[in-house]
């Protein structure tokens, strides 16, 4: 279980969402990867998804909605999620 | 929204072993979340839902959920739920089956289970094909696609299955894809709340082995294809017949209210129990 | 069982051709005139999760078609190493695949990366199981690398010959310098436990 | 049904039906079939009068999955078919028995194969009772010799499927079915109800294949609060899938071990004229009728005749024959089929007792004085 | 197939299928299911490279029909299933029976019951295959000892289906169905091929079911102009239904009629180190290759131990086993069901030889050093 | 037109016992009878008929007349009729079927023979009833009607058996009724020379079992409610729904072309062909 | 067989109501408090066809159920009349309805009209079972008038009680008129014997 | 089998259609009667059919069309049919 979007600057550190993927579960399809408006995600050499950018997160959720293997979890430090604006759904 | 940890803690079963056994990219996955979502968004008791499967890859999803699950025969999932829902009408009772299971060996309980509009929410699981056995062609699988009865291309036409259970009687009908989660949590959220038997068909990608014999690409390929193809009905509507050929459309497709099953077999016991009465009073 | 039976059993997960691998190591096996029976395990459990491959060469006739004490060994999978390593012979031979094998429970394994070798000489993983036929036939001479090229290119799709037979070829070099270096540890290790 | 006097006509099917009713059944889906309609018809009247519930079902594979799911709601259960009705009930009568869900099927055999011959009675279908669906798996079979024991019979049946987790089958010939008779059923007050053990601790520490010692394990209701797993699969104590030889050894064994342990009270026989004799005739269902009038004719004429009456068929009550091999020269067993019960007598027998059979397979019954000059000829 | 080498690769699977279209096998219908799916898949590619014809059919039911209706237009058929579909087929199976159609069903056995262990080996649908459907009837059922008899029964299954006018079982266990060996496959030419009788006089003579000397009548197939009636009632002659008691018995009696003339020919055993044996060991299908094994360990230690190996299971080779009564003192069965063959075995034995079983039931096979153990133990 | 002699003569089974075995006033003679004038009028050779039916009153008729017949198990006529059409393509292929054997335990065939599109003609003999059992509700028993497992009144809602066919895939959809002779021929015979699969729902009677519990009357009378009922569909369309209303469209109701089973299946076998040819040639 | 069994048989075709009034038969018997049992033919040759109920009735226990020997026979067709008249005692009672059987096997039958008698006196045929049970009833008194009176009762439709025990009664009536002419009728073709 | 149309007088003898009924195969449904459109054929007090009228017979073979049971025949005398002409069949 890994962790890696923990910002290591003060400041903005808990702005964005924190993005946590348990990689014992993660069968590297690269479903959250594909779809991720924000391109915050990618595949490391061995097919292991890690957050990229978690900066660029804009707690949209469809990661976590399309993963198969229940194996992201997205957490909104503040409490709006842009769920409703997300249009990639439609 | 649930955030997928919370919904693995709530919902899922601690003893199970996970990862689950469907393969990389699997939309079954997808679906089983999505669902799961609704029933949370629904705020129902875990006690009170009852969660029915025939066989298949499909038919594997109850194992994992804590919910009371059954995990039938093949293509029997809708008479066991009906004897389930009969016997405990307050239980909810959701069904999950594949387009092999609802629609090859369980294509008339189907049929049936629409006519006979019990309050069972049944969710087809389309992926064209027979994925657990590995890939043979199914009543849904497209005309000239192949499979490993069919490596020739397909000869059969393959079945509308929302036209099919409409025809049949079925009082709900929902269709979408694994793609569009957020559409799907809503169909499942009011297809549990309808009274009467509605039926919710998702096409999803089974990229093992429908994707591999016909070429589709990887999952993410497959998923990018049901983004495309889909339409959603209130945009369908105004489109010309020319422009929807080789589109799916997806929303509520029908929906209407008629007795249901369960209650219409309540007004037989009062019947029946009156008369009973009644002839207990004449005490002939 | 007759004396000259030899047990292979090459495991890992769904997907990593194994199952054809063993099957061409089957043929290459009747190409050198042995007996031969091959087994896989099946089901669900195979997708994903662990898979497995039995081939039991013999000169005579083969009754028992499974392997009861397993001559030689190859795992391409941590789950499949721990799974079905249990019956190996002590003189048996182990072969893992360290790209996907972290925890090896014998010392005298020979261990080779070999996906990761196959992704870096051929730019994708697909070969994997052609070059550890290599390897096995290197390292252990059971059936014949003529016998072996020979099934390779029967059994492989029209017109992928050329580069089989080049991962077959990879395979056995991967091997020669295997065993370069297990000598090397080997004597290494005694030296340690002394 | 008269309820005027104490004593009244029933069929042999009604009183499946109404001894159903006193065992508690209150859920019955079915589909119609000669000659064992009657009992969905009557059911499909009584069962809501009294606030159980009645479906007719698109087939019977749909007939059985949905008293199964029903049992698995915690109802008492019951359907009535025929051989092919009974054919396609197989593969769920497996689920059954895997998952151990307790139900009652009445089959009212036919003449068969296949469609046969449906108005003549037949007892083709005794092997098939035990051994039409596939794998391995242990089964109660009952076969009533009498109107009075079909609603016998049925109560037992039902308790024994809730008592074992099992299902059930009263086998009953259309002899039993559709002949009527003067019975006196006894007040439903009288009538003993075995309920299924529930569990009674807390949810999260139940199993529901762990057995206790009687070899049974409890069972929860969907809807109780115990929230379990239940699958055709062979299965761990949790209810889950397993491919663990282990576990599978005791998930199948186990199904044996309960029926094994329930043999003696599973076994109802009875026995008739047996002390002194040295022949006896083994017979069940319908043919019991003419066994019993053949009896009365060769005891009158001095032979030492006895009948040993089966009321259980499966298990085959071995000892019910063992006890006596020691003073039988000669056996003969009756049957409307090509021998069935007779293959279980040779077995049991093992090369002792010289065993007879006489069969019938044209749609009519072996009279008694067909047994009269076989035992006769026997005895020599 | 690879055709380079005499000597191939094959599966049992492949290798039934193989045997299938050398026997002239020219129509499947069936549904996938494992571990036999092989066979329908093979036979999809290869059936109408050969002229012939495949169809997926909506379920088991549906394809046994199917293939029923395909032979009665006079082709050779055959389906390839498992137990739950095994299950399904049973109530048109007796149609089959009762209707004197030939078809071939293999039944690559499973885990059960039910869902059981799909991947599984398994022996467990024995009795199944015997005793499945409703109502008497006789039935043939050959089981290949390996990937070799895969081939050869399956011609001799759909042999004798077309000679006898009668539905043969292959009773296939996942080890041979999955199993690849080296075989040398004899080519098309050197392969035995049966027929049908088809009728031979004017179409107003014909009668289906009258039978000639050999018990079986000649069949002439839909379309020939022979318009004849087929039905699953019990029929006389002509093939129309009957309730006459004498023409039912003439109809039920004559389907095990042409069984017994065949016996000799329809009883499939080997026998292995039996002539100076004074133990046995009774196998088929896949314990044949844990026997074998067992065997020579056993000769090797000076054991007196011989092989009966049961190529045929139904009609049961009874003399096979009586032949060697006399010199027998003790019999194991080892079998991968809870005894289902070993009770045969007890029938037929009748109290002379110590009958021993060994049986597992967890989806694990039963190894060589075990059966070594168990022999050396009854033997003592 | 040929007469009842002559059809007698020419059709039937001379070594069948006569009167059939049907209750007086039966509908089923009258529709085997005007089934075998359609034939007649259509020239066909008898050795290239096959007659199949499954079980129940309906299922008795081919053993009466002079094709090759089968009478099969329950509800499976269809897939019998599947295996021999396709094994013999060139034999004309007619199934007789009730209303339960067609739609309660044969449904699942059904909807699948109008998805293959295979070149069968069934006519489902629609008496409303399980006939032969001796009058059990069917899955086209209308609501609130009785039988004799629902005294109460069914509580069921029926099949629309046309609109079932149609979905399914259905090419050619005729209802009539036994009372409409002279349309029942008409429409048997375009459902025979119709290349594909073709179905004929007939509306008729079973005074015996239907008529008797549900009071309506004699045979007579059942044909009259026929006559009444009946809308051709030429006019029906003229008409406005509120008009319709208990009104049973009769005619063609829907009639396609699409590509036949068999015929697609021969493709398959030329394709088969020459790969195996081709590779043969190449000798690998 | 116990001494007392008395075994009856009724047929005719299907629709006459018989298999009614073989339960009424038998539920008059139990009144009588005696044993019974009452067994029918079933199936599609019911249908229009033949159809048969029997009744056999005992003080003491009855085993087999169906008749062997029957002491009264009761036919209302021909058909009936030819098929199930092949097992009746010869010292048996005999009793055809000569509305539907023209041919009667034997000379020492009753020959009464029963249908058609009914037909005229009730407007239909509808209670022609009835009648038949008062013939029945009259001729052989098996069981007793006011038992089967309480059966008939019993068993009809609410509101219908009255007009069946008239047809009941019009049935003893006919089968009195019977035995009259019987005894005339034997008494003349005794003398036409000699 | 009996025939009961043959008309007595010569001269119009054979202008109207012959009506055979097999009594042997008649179950006395009725239909043949109700629908009969000139009322030609009646029961007798057995519920035999007969033709009562039958020189009122136009041909329209609508009784043989109807009898379940194959138990009536109408030949005409003159070719011609009226089949065509009959409207109840719509
Ligand atoms: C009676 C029976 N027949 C066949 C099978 C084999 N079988 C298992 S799953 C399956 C089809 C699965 O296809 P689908 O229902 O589409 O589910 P998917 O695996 O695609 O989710 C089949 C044929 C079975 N288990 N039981
Ligand atoms: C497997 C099976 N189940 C049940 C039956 C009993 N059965 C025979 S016919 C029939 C229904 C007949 O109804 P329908 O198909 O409408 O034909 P009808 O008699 O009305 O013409 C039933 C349930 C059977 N023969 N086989
Ligand atoms: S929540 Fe949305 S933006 Fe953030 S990683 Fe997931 S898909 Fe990308
Ligand atoms: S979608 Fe899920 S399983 Fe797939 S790569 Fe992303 S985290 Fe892994
Ligand atoms: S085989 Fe297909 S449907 Fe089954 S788990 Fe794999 S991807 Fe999913
Ligand atoms: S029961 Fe009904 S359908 Fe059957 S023959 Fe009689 S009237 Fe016709
Ligand atoms: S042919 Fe027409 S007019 Fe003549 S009797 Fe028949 S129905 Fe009447
Ligand atoms: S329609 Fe036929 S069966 Fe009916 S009364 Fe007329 S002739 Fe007789
Ligand atoms: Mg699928
Ligand atoms: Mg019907």
């Amino acid at each position: 279980m890994t962790k890696k979007s923990k910002s290591q600057d003060g400041t903005k550190a808990s702005d964005h969402p924190q993005i946590t993927i348990f990689s014992g579960w993660c069968k590297s399809c690269g479903i959250c990867v594909a779809f991720c408006p924000k391109e915050v995600l990618a595949m490391d050499e061995n097919r292991k998804v890690f957050a990229k950018s978690p900066e660029k997160c804009i707690a949209c959720h469809m990661c976590e909605l399309r993963c198969p293997d229940f194996a992201i979890n997205v957490k909104e430090v503040e409490k709006q999620s842009t769920l409703a604006e997300d249009k990639s759904d439609e | 929204m649930i955030s997928n940890s919370e919904l693995v803690n709530k919902y899922f079963r601690h003893n199970k072993k996970f990862p689950h056994i469907w393969c990389p990219g699997c939309g079954i996955g997808i679906i089983l979340g999505n669902m799961l979502r609704a029933i949370d968004a629904l705020d129902m008791n875990k006690n009170e839902i009852a969660f029915v499967s025939g066989i298949g890859c499909t038919g594997r999803a109850p194992v994992y959920v804590d919910f009371n699950t059954l995990h039938t025969t093949h293509g029997r999932a809708l008479p066991f739920a009906t004897g389930l829902k009969l016997a405990r009408p307050e239980l909810k009772v959701l069904v999950a089956t594949g387009d092999g299971d609802a629609t090859a060996i369980g294509g008339n309980h189907l049929i049936h289970a629409c006519r006979r509009n019990i309050d069972i929410t049944t969710i087809i699981f389309n992926n064209y094909i027979y994925g657990m056995t590995g890939g043979q062609y199914s009543p849904t699988t497209p005309h000239s696609d192949k499979a490993s009865t069919c490596k020739l291309g397909n000869i059969e036409r393959p079945f509308n299955i929302s036209q099919l259970v409409e025809a049949a009687g079925a009082t709900f009908v929902g269709r979408t894809t694994s793609y569009h989660t957020l559409q799907l949590q809503s169909i499942i959220k009011k297809a549990i709340m309808h009274k009467g038997f509605s039926v919710v068909e998702v096409i999803t990608h089974c990229p093992t082995t429908y994707g591999r014999i016909n070429k589709k690409g990887t999952a993410v390929d497959m998923l990018k294809w049901q983004k495309e193809v889909a339409v959603d009905k209130s945009r369908a509507d105004k489109m010309d017949p020319k422009e929807l050929e080789g589109k799916i459309i997806t929303g509520i497709l029908m929906e209407k209210q008629l007795p249901e099953f369960c209650e219409q077999y309540d007004t037989i016991i009062e019947k029946a129990q009156s008369m009973k009465n009644n002839q207990q009073g004449k005490s002939k | 069982m007759s004396q000259t039976r030899t047990e292979i059993r090459l495991a890992g997960s769904g997907g990593q051709g194994l199952i054809t691998a063993g099957i061409i190591l089957a043929e290459a096996a009747i190409l050198d005139n042995k007996n031969v029976v091959q087994s896989q395990s099946y089901g669900p459990e195979a997708r994903g999760g662990a898979s497995r491959a039995e081939i039991i060469i013999a000169e005579g006739s083969i009754f028992f078609p499974k392997a009861t004490w397993v001559d030689i060994f190859l795992a391409m999978s941590q789950k499949a190493c721990d799974q079905y390593s249990f019956d190996i012979k002590a003189e048996g031979t182990f072969i893992v695949d360290t790209t996907y094998v972290d925890q090896i429970p014998t010392s005298s394994a020979f261990a080779i990366p070999i996906s990761s070798a196959t992704r870096e000489k051929f730019g994708k993983e697909l070969f994997s199981n052609i070059v550890a036929l290599g390897v096995i036939c290197e390292i252990c001479g059971v059936v014949s690398a003529r016998a072996l090229r020979a099934a390779v290119s029967n059994r492989v799709p029209d017109g992928t010959e050329k580069i089989n037979l080049e991962a077959f070829a990879f395979g056995q070099k991967l091997a020669k310098e295997a065993i370069k270096n297990r000598t090397e540890v080997e004597t290494e290790s005694i030296e340690a436990d002394t | 049904m008269n309820k005027k006097s104490s004593y009244q006509l029933i069929q042999g099917n009604e009183a499946a039906a109404e001894g159903a009713l006193a065992a508690g059944v209150s859920f019955f889906a079915g589909y119609p079939i000669t000659p064992s309609t009657e009992i969905a018809e009557i059911l499909s009247d009584r069962l809501p009068a009294n606030g159980g519930k009645f479906i007719q079902m698109e087939d019977e594979i749909g007939s059985i999955a949905a008293i199964i799911g029903a049992s698995i709601g915690g109802r008492k259960v019951l359907t009535a078919t025929s051989g092919p009705g009974f054919s396609l009930m197989q593969e769920n009568l497996g689920f059954a028995c895997l998952a151990e869900v307790p139900l009652v099927i009445v089959n009212v055999m036919r003449g068969g194969p296949s469609t046969g011959m449906p108005t003549s009675p037949s007892q083709g279908d005794v092997m098939q009772a035990r051994w039409g669906t596939h794998g391995d798996h242990p089964i109660i079979v009952l076969s009533p010799g009498s109107v009075e024991e079909a609603f016998h019979y049925t109560v037992k049946a039902v308790n024994f499927a809730e008592k074992y987790r099992n299902p059930v089958i009263v086998l009953m010939d259309e002899i039993i079915g559709h002949m009527r008779a003067r019975v006196s059923l006894p007040p439903t007050s009288m009538i003993e109800r075995v309920n299924r053990v529930h569990p009674n601790m807390p949810p999260e520490w139940y199993l529901p294949y762990e057995r206790s010692a009687t070899g049974v394990a409890p069972m929860a209701s969907f809807g109780d609060g115990y929230r379990h797993h239940v699958t055709g699969l062979v299965h761990d104590a949790k209810g889950f899938p397993t491919a663990d030889p282990n576990e599978a050894r005791n998930n199948i064994r186990g199904l044996f071990t309960k029926i094994e342990r329930g043999f003696r009270e599973l076994c109802l026989v009875d026995y008739e004229f047996m002390d002194d004799a040295e022949h006896a005739i083994i017979a069940y269902g319908g043919m019991v009728l003419s066994a019993r009038s053949a009896l009365e004719q060769l005891r009158k004429s001095g032979r030492k005749v006895g009948l040993i009456k089966l009321g259980t068929l499966w298990p085959f009550p071995r000892f019910a024959l063992e006890q006596y091999l020691p003073q039988l020269k000669t056996i003969l067993v009756p049957e409307l089929n090509m021998g069935q019960i007779y293959r279980e007598v040779l077995r049991v027998n093992a090369g002792k007792a010289v065993v007879e059979k006489l069969n019938r397979v044209n749609g009519t019954i072996i009279t008694p004085n067909e047994i009269v000059k076989t035992v006769k000829g026997l005895i020599r």
